[in-house]
């Protein structure tokens, strides 16, 4: 028992780190949503580094690491809010070919996610959609699909679909049931660290912003959100790490409630962060040149995928007692 | 304790409700998002037309061409608009419910006799430059300031969250005329016409996405000292008269509208599905949804309360900072229940169906409510201090 | 519409505060423990006060008022924690000779309340039982009930009776209807006055508690529990009062969802309250002898009475739409 | 990351519930409450077991007589003890957690020798003199006065808050002895003997009604000089050598039993009825205690990370301050949740079912542990200053 990050964890973070640093400061991201959410020389780039790879076996390109490192991964792309379909890309990775490398972007859904809004519908190349009865690449030349003029994200722009067709099986039950564990981790990992990013911009700003000739992080009203919002976020990162472990590690048993906590907990910690972050900046945050509304937003999006914490929590509960 | 209407309360009911079915068709259909243009002429004809009616200045005292109509006329009032789907005060807001009074209160008869009536009629349009990027929470704090020169004051400096100043008229300023004195001490309050040179309006992106807010950067504007109300740096007592209008009603209407909303929100969820049921069979959301329905119903009366203790009292009392605190709070969770109900088409604020791009761009717009005229920060110091007495 | 209070009504509660501070000063309250929760002399001076046949009309001893003003009176009971079963035997002026005079002390429960707690079982003369089918009194000679020795609440001692004997009819259902109605209204009243004497002991303190050199109550932390406090109250008064009024006056529609609603926040106010309060208070609020603890242990027996928050949270949902 | 236990923790499990299973019939039945007398016996006998076995002081060093324990073979023990339902740490608390790692980390040889094996032991019971009436959050404010008179100091004062004082015999004591010198660097650690004439013991009755804890009257006690710990006036620094282990490991087995309730819960929940259902048959109810439950999940997960990174680094980290700040308001929330769960049972702390009673009083208790150890304010202070790096 080390629950600690080895040194070559560490050096996987820093690396995706450096590669965000470089490729997607927040001017970058931002004007990403011009383009429908991907630019595929970026996106080549991802995928030169692992990001979509990672977990596939050498023979098959891949770096043979965990989810726990996809997680560390996700962790420092939801930091830098990286746009994109990642974790369905990244999921696909060794399924449909072209994923792991980059060159194919995969887009999927929930088939019980009613209504059918797809997301990312001009940049994504293939559109899979997990069942109960399995994983399915859906034929979009039959779908009727309407775009959304005004997403509530700008950098999750999306079509509502009508009946969703079911298409070519690509998986069976069990690799739907995989998916969806997988999906909701690392989904958990990027809203992970866009929790992690919002307290940072939140205690940077109090610490500059004065009022009343004091930084406002100096009263303890506001001293006390931001310590919420720290704490929150360790709490959802000793959950999100710990669900990641548990699918890497069968002899920890079934993974199940340590996924659902997982999710639940860093989907509250984005999204009461990103509440938190906006009251904490003001006016300020009330702007669209500063970047916390892009973080709240996609931290509702995220809330609605893999599952809500509504549908966590039940999972928690059926797994009770 | 009573509750009921009285008859004249039911009469203006009666009245008024006629008066708007047949006065709301003859008004411009809503006009598109971000043209102010439009949006300015919809408000002002709308305003024109209230004043034609006589209900203009629901709230402002006869002598000064009001409608002098009692507190509870007044809620009337606002619950038969709201109802009505008839237009809120709009890019009148400023004139009706700041300027407007503080003219009233403290200006001078020339003042009150160029800008009042104008006011009433729809025919000047008028903003906020109040807030300062530096200056938020901490209002007193602003530095725009203002230097004698003759007949003129000079003034430099930014003024941020000016409301609909694209199409405005008139901007009530606040400016700093003494540097040297205590914050609170050496600020004026002027009359700035829009069109004065050296003013410069540029528009402020919400997290909507709309302008309805700008920044106003004023570069050696001249403002003639004439255009003073109150005293040279008597400024802040000058403002906070018009505090103390922000503060009581002007939520009124806009709790009448989450009333009618709630109410919309759970048809929604009765039709939203989830898995095999409706979003409102989940027990667990429907609870919280009749939670924030029994909140608001308090919420309502609350301002029911104070509105009869105004009219009794003729002062607002404890209510105004209650309902501020606690309503701006509850809308936000209100607006999280929605975006729960929704789910996966929260993503849009196109409507994907009935309405449900609404409940979305609601939900954003409300983020401002805890943070504007006093963040909920600030409103608990008030009660604390004020109400309660405790120590700084 | 003018809703504050008549002269009247101000001078109703100001006799009934003057009879509680006289008679009900905190000593006397908790000795009232020792004895059951009722001293008969002192319930008798009550009845004399009005307290129980308030709404009966003046050809039946009563004062003929309404439930606005029996309302206002178990504010101020609540306030100074007046023991006993105010409540049923209020309910029961008029139905159960002795009740309005006070020489008949009155208990109830509500038949879906299971298990059965009977409260004050060594103070009452008579025990009433409500359910859909109506009122009832239960013949206690052939109820099989067994102490508690520890009760949650010392000033609310209870036996646990095994399955309730339904006994003589005393009311028809809807009789039984109202009852609910007007014992939710009441006990809601009693737990605004407890969440408003909460309050100001809770800002007494904080204003005389001095650590690090102030009075803890010039701490944001402090101050804005304090302010959330009052507020919370002044949100609970306002829905509470519109339903006794509502209770009194058809013409303003059917009272079910102000009732519901009211019940709910007096509640809510009064445990958080209490909770609050306990945290202003630190150390002295896990103290027997500060009387904190009263208040939020009467504040949790009370919130399982006529309906527990979450029930009328489901009330007030049922109702809307 | 690695959450398997190493085939050493392992080891160390299976011996140790070998040995907890044929030593826990040897222990007298759980004692009756207030019984304190008793309950030293007991809690002292089941400490002299565990020395015999060698597992006493898991956390201290073997140099000084303990187990010297790795971390995680410590979380092992703790998770043991409670699955088996074996005592916790009782009246050995402060000897074990707070006056022994003190004396550890800053006695002197003598000092040690004489107290640490007989804490290890069972023979020396301790409790901690540091909290005044008027020294709460601001514990350096204390005023008990120590005045050295030749080889002695003579000191007056009062403490509260002392557990076990009533079967204790020492007291790690803070005292004053320079009133003149600023509040952090007048203050000196001493062992206080509790049959020294002049000491009072006040037992002091808690919202649950029990006396665990007492005040202590000093009137002209007289202590050794060669009973400090420490130079005079440091004892601050003392005192937090002593803090930086509360705030560690001690909320591990409270943890522990919490999951363990946690279960008992849903139990009970599926058995309390509801109309025609359970109360585990409320979604809404059963959604909150799904989500409490991932959280204790969580905070189980955030004390092996902690416990790690202090393995790996030597220093706690920050995980001691989040897993107290937020673990005390969960298990408020989660007494909540019992209460509403048990309904009208909630009125008796006699079980009206199996273990309801438990609940109840269990609910009473946790009131404390947001106010004892440093109040949530304080630590949200402490986590705002120290982790954050906010001003002042």
């Amino acid at each position: 028992m080390d629950f600690t990050l080895t040194s070559d964890q560490e050096a996987l973070q820093e690396a995706v780190r450096k590669l965000c640093e470089g490729r997607f400061p927040m001017e970058r991201v931002r004007a990403l949503a011009e383009v429908g959410g991907v630019d595929r020389d970026l996106w080549r780039e991802m995928a030169d580094a692992g990001v979509f790879s990672l977990r596939l076996s050498e023979a098959d390109g891949g770096a043979a690491l965990g989810t726990a490192e996809a997680a560390l991964v996700f962790e420092v792309l939801g930091r830098a809010l990286v746009p994109g379909p990642l974790v369905w890309t990244h999921l696909a990775a060794g399924l449909v070919p072209g994923a792991a490398e980059g060159d194919r972007v995969v887009g999927g859904l929930q088939r019980q996610e009613e209504p059918f809004l797809v997301e990312y519908p001009d940049a994504i190349d293939v559109l899979l959609a997990v069942d109960d009865d399995g994983l399915w690449e859906v034929d979009r030349s039959r779908l009727s699909a309407r775009p959304v003029s005004w997403p509530l994200d700008p950098l999750t722009p999306a079509h509502v679909a009508g009946g969703l067709l079911r298409g070519e099986r690509r998986g069976v039950p069990g690799d739907a049931a995989r998916w969806r564990l997988d999906g909701a981790v690392l989904t958990g990992a990027y809203l992970l660290g866009m929790a992690a990013a919002l307290t940072e911009m939140s205690v940077a700003f109090a610490k500059e912003r004065q009022q009343f000739d004091k930084p406002i992080g100096s009263f303890q009203a506001i001293k006390h959100i931001l310590a919420d919002m720290f704490v929150r976020t360790e709490v959802a990162r000793a959950a999100v790490y710990a669900a990641a472990v548990n699918l890497d590690e069968p002899a920890l048993g079934p993974p199940a409630r340590a996924v659902a906590g997982a999710k639940l907990l860093a989907g509250e910690a984005a999204t009461l962060n990103a509440k938190a972050a906006t009251q904490v900046h003001g006016g300020m945050g009330f702007t669209w040149e500063v970047d916390v509304h892009l973080y709240l937003k996609r931290a509702w999006v995220l809330d609605t995928t893999f599952g809500t914490a509504d549908d966590h929590a039940d999972v928690v509960a059926g797994l009770l007692g | 304790m009573d509750l009921l209407w009285t008859e004249e309360d039911e009469r203006f009911r009666a009245e008024l409700r006629a008066w708007i079915d047949q006065a709301l068709p003859k008004l411009p259909a809503a006009t598109k998002r971000e043209d102010w243009d439009a949006r300015r002429e919809r408000d002002t004809t709308w305003q024109r037309m209230l004043y034609d009616a006589g209900y203009a200045g629901i709230n402002w005292p006869a002598d000064f061409g009001g409608r002098g109509a009692a507190l509870s006329e007044q809620l009337v009032f606002y619950e038969e608009i709201t109802t009505a789907g008839a237009p809120d005060v709009g890019v009148n807001f400023v004139g009706l419910l700041h300027a407007g009074p503080t003219i009233i209160a403290e200006a001078a008869d020339d003042q009150r006799a160029r800008h009042l009536p104008a006011i009433l009629k729809g025919e000047e349009v008028w903003c906020q430059g109040f807030s300062e990027p530096s200056a938020g929470s901490d209002l007193a704090s602003l530095r725009t300031r203002a230097v004698r020169d003759g007949d003129d004051y000079v003034i430099n400096g930014q003024k941020i969250w000016t409301s609909f100043a694209q199409v405005s008229d008139y901007c009530e300023l606040l400016v700093r005329t003494d540097p040297e004195a205590p914050k609170h001490t050496g600020i004026t309050w002027l009359i700035l016409p829009m069109d004065t040179p050296g003013v410069d309006v540029r528009p402020l992106r919400t997290v909507i996405g709309s302008s309805e807010f700008s920044e106003l950067y004023l570069d050696d504007v001249r403002v003639p000292v004439a255009n003073r109300v109150g005293a040279e740096n008597d400024g802040w007592r000058v403002a906070m008269v018009t505090f103390s209008f922000e503060r009581g009603t002007s939520l009124v209407s806009e709790m009448a509208e989450a009333r009618r909303q709630l109410d919309e929100l759970v048809k929604v969820a009765k039709v939203v599905t989830r898995g095999s049921a409706t979003a409102w069979d989940d027990v667990g959301l429907r609870r919280e949804i009749g939670h924030a329905a029994a909140e608001l119903d308090a919420l309502w009366n609350m301002v029911k309360r104070t509105v009869s203790e105004a009219a009794r009292t003729g002062v607002p009392g404890v209510g105004a900072s209650v309902v501020k605190l606690y309503y701006t709070e509850l809308i936000q969770r209100i607006g999280d229940l929605a975006l729960r109900v929704l789910d996966r088409a929260s993503l849009s604020l196109d409507d994907v169906f009935d309405h449900s791009g609404h409940f979305v761009e609601e939900r954003l717009r409300v983020l401002a409510l805890t943070i504007a005229a006093g963040s909920s920060q600030i409103q608990r110091n008030i009660i604390g201090e004020r109400i309660l007495g405790l120590p700084r």
